[in-house]
């Protein structure tokens, strides 16, 4: 192989966040620290009702592997996951089961919506389905499309690994995130 | 000599360590988020019908306690497969009668229909 | 009947087996049962549907349905719709396999509008919907596996279900939810690089299916698990309204595409495979057995397209509802004004109630279209296969054991989308 | 195009004509298929009948939907039957006033009317009296009005982005 062509194959190891390294040492915040660890290692709940669900099938697959972002371990029970993946349409009978769900993750915990369907009701403008997600939990990414393309869906989980990433300590106990939880009348 | 048993001191005092630590510190760090509805047990989204503290039938202890006594049994014959060529031929047939002594025991726990499964 | 490994013959021995039950207290008051909440976001339902079910031990004493959890209310949306923007409604009913959906829906308004395709319109139809069969088996024979424990055959044989989304890509752009072809044919022609990814499918799909097969289909653990479980009898299928695979599998050989010939499958033929006594591994045989009868219909249509010599129709030629090529529209004034009427939707559509039913991969799929001369039909009616045999389901597993339940329920293939359109 | 065989339809249309008389309104062929209005009174009996009668022997009800009609202030329910024997297809159609919108059950002929009826009643109101448990199917079960009726509003109440001065209505 010819002398480029070597760099040119980056090892796929997460990057280490900025920090002080010296002979045989590296420091860097704790938080950083944290925000590393938990932005690899993402378990997804997949809350798949309709297409979007089939679409995160595709994702999950071989070909497009969301396993390669850490997130290999689909958790169905709220109690070991952190990151809540709306996929398909949520209908008015469905709100109160979501509701449910996401109150009893643990902490910390980020929502994505996948699909038009979620983020915003999509096509389906009627009596019976929730328009948008966000008028019953908190949700931290929208991913347009309906389905959105795996791509997307794995561009949108690499949003959520950003703000797991540099997301302060303090951030859940901070005045925000209680307001944010009072607006939901969540206690 | 019970100094020899130094290094095996520190390292179970490191692992012990390791462990209460890690536990104990992720309470104070990670964010906690506690409220009635959380603490509810998690019955697919409704809320919970019935309770789990009905009675239910003895076989399905039956077939733990089994599962365990067998486990343990392989759990055993860890070391005998270590030193498998130190042993020799009189350890083989030590453990050898072990294993039948339990054999007998399984041969027992079929005929008596206990793994018996879906008999209602 | 299941000669499993810990059925010795008593008679050997005169051991009294039911030892365990001597001592169990015959209490007079009824067995309190304990209820099981497989719910709405549940892994083994593959989709978001409930069922409450009344636990004696592992033996499922009555299950309660409840369904409708995303339910959006499509004839409701399809009344306020002009007809061509009803299909990427249609695509989302059975999002498994679309295409099924929106030719089926195309053939309801062509008998409508009396609109006749040409012979190359019904064979393209044709390939796209027997690709979309193969789509969906896949999933649900692999869910099959997945449920009774072997994900390994669902990780392999998903690999070709992305081939085929490949081969959609090619044709209409989308993957999943395709709308794909208009009414009265398609919006364009199949380019080269589709029939090339098409013939590459029918040569490699056909080893890896039997790779598959060999992976389950003979397998003792998942034989143990599939033959006699959720097992129903031809009449009450009948009587439950069953269609599809899980009617074929009861034994009863009703195949729209043969008994009522839609699209000219008449001129096509294949064998109806038929299972014996409806249980789960029926089910799985004859799902299996259809992707090879569909493999073999997409081989003579795509020998009959080759020798046709004319490769580039692709729609028919009533010029009232299918919208002409952009060339045409600027240069030709009827062109215009059809397209200009075609696309405000102000065309005559005449007063008249049509049924078309298409075999889907669940069952018949029928639309039933009542339109009073307006812009939008008056009424759309979806008969969706899922909806009408989930019904059968507390019946089928009454008595059976919890993990017998979840493979008969996986194996019916419920689709959410189609169950509560 | 279902096939027509002419002599099949008039063979059902005599033998119900002369089994029922007058009750039977109206029978003509749409399209493909033979489509017959039958009066409320008798149609438990007619569907009884069309599935029993050994020469027609429509043994599948293929689908039953209800339908609303705000002009003639009418509710209707269509059935569609599919004989596997013969192979035909027929659509029974037969409605009645919204004053009171009740219909006998056929969930005691076929079973699988059960949850076509709980969806019929659940989006037009139309009562079945000696049905199961008529519950609403598919929509919240606290919902008061029934939503495919022509006068229910299609898009959600909720919505405040979507003021129709931005859609020219």
């Amino acid at each position: 192989m010819s002398e480029n062509q070597k760099q040119i194959v980056k090892p796929t190891v997460a990057e280490a966040p900025e920090g002080v390294s010296g002979q045989g040492f590296f420091a860097t915040s704790f938080e950083k620290a944290v925000g590393l660890a938990r932005k690899n290692s993402l378990w997804p709940l997949p809350f798949a009702t309709s297409c979007c669900g089939i679409e995160f099938m595709a994702t999950m697959g071989a070909h497009y592997d969301l396993a390669r972002f850490g997130s290999e371990r689909l958790s169905f029970s709220p109690r070991q996951s952190d990151l809540l993946m709306v996929m398909g349409t949520v209908a008015k009978k469905m709100g109160p089961v979501l509701r449910e769900v996401y109150i009893q993750m643990a902490e910390p915990k980020w929502v994505i919506a996948v699909g038009a369907c979620a983020s915003s009701g999509g096509i389906f403008d009627t009596y019976s389905v929730l328009q948008g997600i966000d008028r019953v939990i908190p949700v931290d990414v929208y991913v347009p499309g309906c389905p959105p393309r795996p791509e997307q869906i794995i561009d949108g989980l690499m949003k959520i690994q950003e703000l797991a990433g540099n997301e302060s300590l303090r951030r859940r106990h901070s005045k925000e995130y209680e307001d944010l939880m009072k607006k939901y009348n969540m206690e | 000599m019970p100094q020899d048993y130094i290094p095996v001191l520190i390292q179970t005092f490191v692992v012990l360590g390791f462990v209460i630590t890690t536990m104990i510190l992720t309470h104070f760090l990670g964010p906690k988020r506690s409220s009635s509805a959380k603490l509810e047990n998690f019955e697919c989204g409704i809320e919970g019908m019935g309770n789990a503290r009905s009675p239910f039938s003895v076989k399905y202890f039956l077939i733990a306690i089994l599962f365990v006594l067998f486990d343990v049994e392989v759990i055993f014959m860890y070391p005998w497969a270590v030193n498998f060529k130190e042993m020799g031929k009189e350890g083989f047939l030590d453990m050898f009668l072990f294993m039948i002594l339990l054999l007998a025991g399984f041969i027992y726990v079929i005929l008596k229909g206990a793994l018996k499964w879906d008999k209602r | 009947m299941k000669n499993s490994f810990t059925d010795i013959p008593e008679m050997a021995l005169d051991l009294d087996t039911d030892y365990w039950d001597k001592d169990v207290v015959k209490s007079e008051e009824p067995k309190e049962y304990n209820t099981l909440n497989v719910g709405p976001t549940h892994p083994a339902t593959h989709g978001v549907f409930q069922n409450v079910m009344l636990m004696d031990g592992e033996f499922i004493v009555s299950t309660e349905q409840t369904i409708g959890y995303i339910h959006r209310a499509f004839e409701k949306i399809a009344e306020r719709r002009p007809f061509y923007q009803i299909t990427p409604l249609t695509d989302r009913l059975n999002y498994c396999s679309s295409p099924i959906n929106n030719m089926g829906w195309h053939m309801t308004v062509e008998k409508l509008l009396g609109i006749e395709t040409p012979k190359r319109v019904d064979y393209l139809r044709i390939v796209i919907m027997e690709l979309a069969r193969i789509a969906d088996h896949i999933i649900c024979n692999s869910v099959i596996g997945v449920d009774s424990g072997a994900l390994t055959g669902f990780t392999y044989i998903f690999q070709d279900r992305e081939f085929i989304y490949e081969i959609y890509e090619e044709i209409c752009g989308a993957r999943l939810t395709t709308n794909m072809g208009r009414i009265g044919g398609f919006e364009r022609n199949f380019s080269t690089k589709a029939w090339e990814k098409i013939r590459y499918f029918l040569k490699t799909f056909p080893r890896h299916l039997q790779e598959f097969e060999n992976l389950l289909a003979r397998n003792r653990i998942f034989m143990d698990r599939t033959i006699n479980v959720g097992p129903f009898p031809a009449d009450r299928a009948l009587a439950y309204g069953f269609t599809g695979p899980n009617l074929r599998a009861c034994g009863v050989d009703y195949d729209v595409r043969v008994m009522n010939p839609y699209c000219s499958y008449d001129e096509f033929e294949f064998i109806v495979p038929i299972g014996q006594n409806g249980d789960t591994y029926d089910r799985f045989i004859v799902r299996q057995e259809e992707m090879k009868q569909s493999m073999h219909i997409i081989e003579q249509a795509i020998a009959k397209l080759d020798k046709m010599e004319d490769k580039d129709t692709y729609y028919a030629s009533d010029p009232r509802f299918v919208l002409p090529p952009k060339e045409k529209v600027y240069n030709n004034m009827e062109a215009l004004i059809w397209h200009f009427k075609i696309v405000m939707g102000e065309t005559d559509i005449p007063v008249g109630e049509v049924y078309h039913c298409v075999e889907a991969a669940n069952g018949e799929l029928g639309f039933y279209l009542v339109s009073d001369g307006g812009r939008t039909p008056s009424r759309l009616h979806f008969r969706r296969p899922c909806f009408i045999y989930y019904q059968a389901y507390p019946e089928m597993v009454m008595g059976n054991m919890l993990s017998d339940a979840i493979l008969t329920m996986s194996s019916m293939n419920v689709i959410a989308g189609e169950l509560d359109a | 195009m279902f096939q027509i065989i002419p002599d099949r339809n008039q063979l059902v249309v005599a033998k119900l004509t002369d089994h029922f008389g007058e009750a039977i309104e109206r029978h003509e062929v749409i399209t493909d298929m033979l489509c017959i209005t039958v009066n409320k009174e008798v149609i438990n009996e007619a569907l009884l009948f069309l599935r029993d009668d050994k020469e027609m022997q429509f043994n599948f009800l293929t689908t039953l939907c209800g339908m609303h009609y705000p002009e003639k202030e009418q509710l209707g329910l269509v059935f569609h039957l599919h004989s596997f024997v013969n192979n035909q297809r027929i659509r029974i159609k037969t409605s009645t006033d919204m004053s009171n919108p009740v219909f006998p059950t056929s969930t005691t002929i076929w079973p699988s009317a059960n949850w076509m009826e709980r969806e019929t009643y659940d989006f037009y109101g139309i009562l079945f009296e000696g049905h199961p448990n008529l519950v609403r199917i598919l929509n919240v079960d606290d919902m008061t009005d029934f939503p495919l009726r022509k006068d229910f509003p299609l898009e959600d109440q909720t919505r405040e982005d979507k003021d129709d001065s931005m859609f020219g209505r």
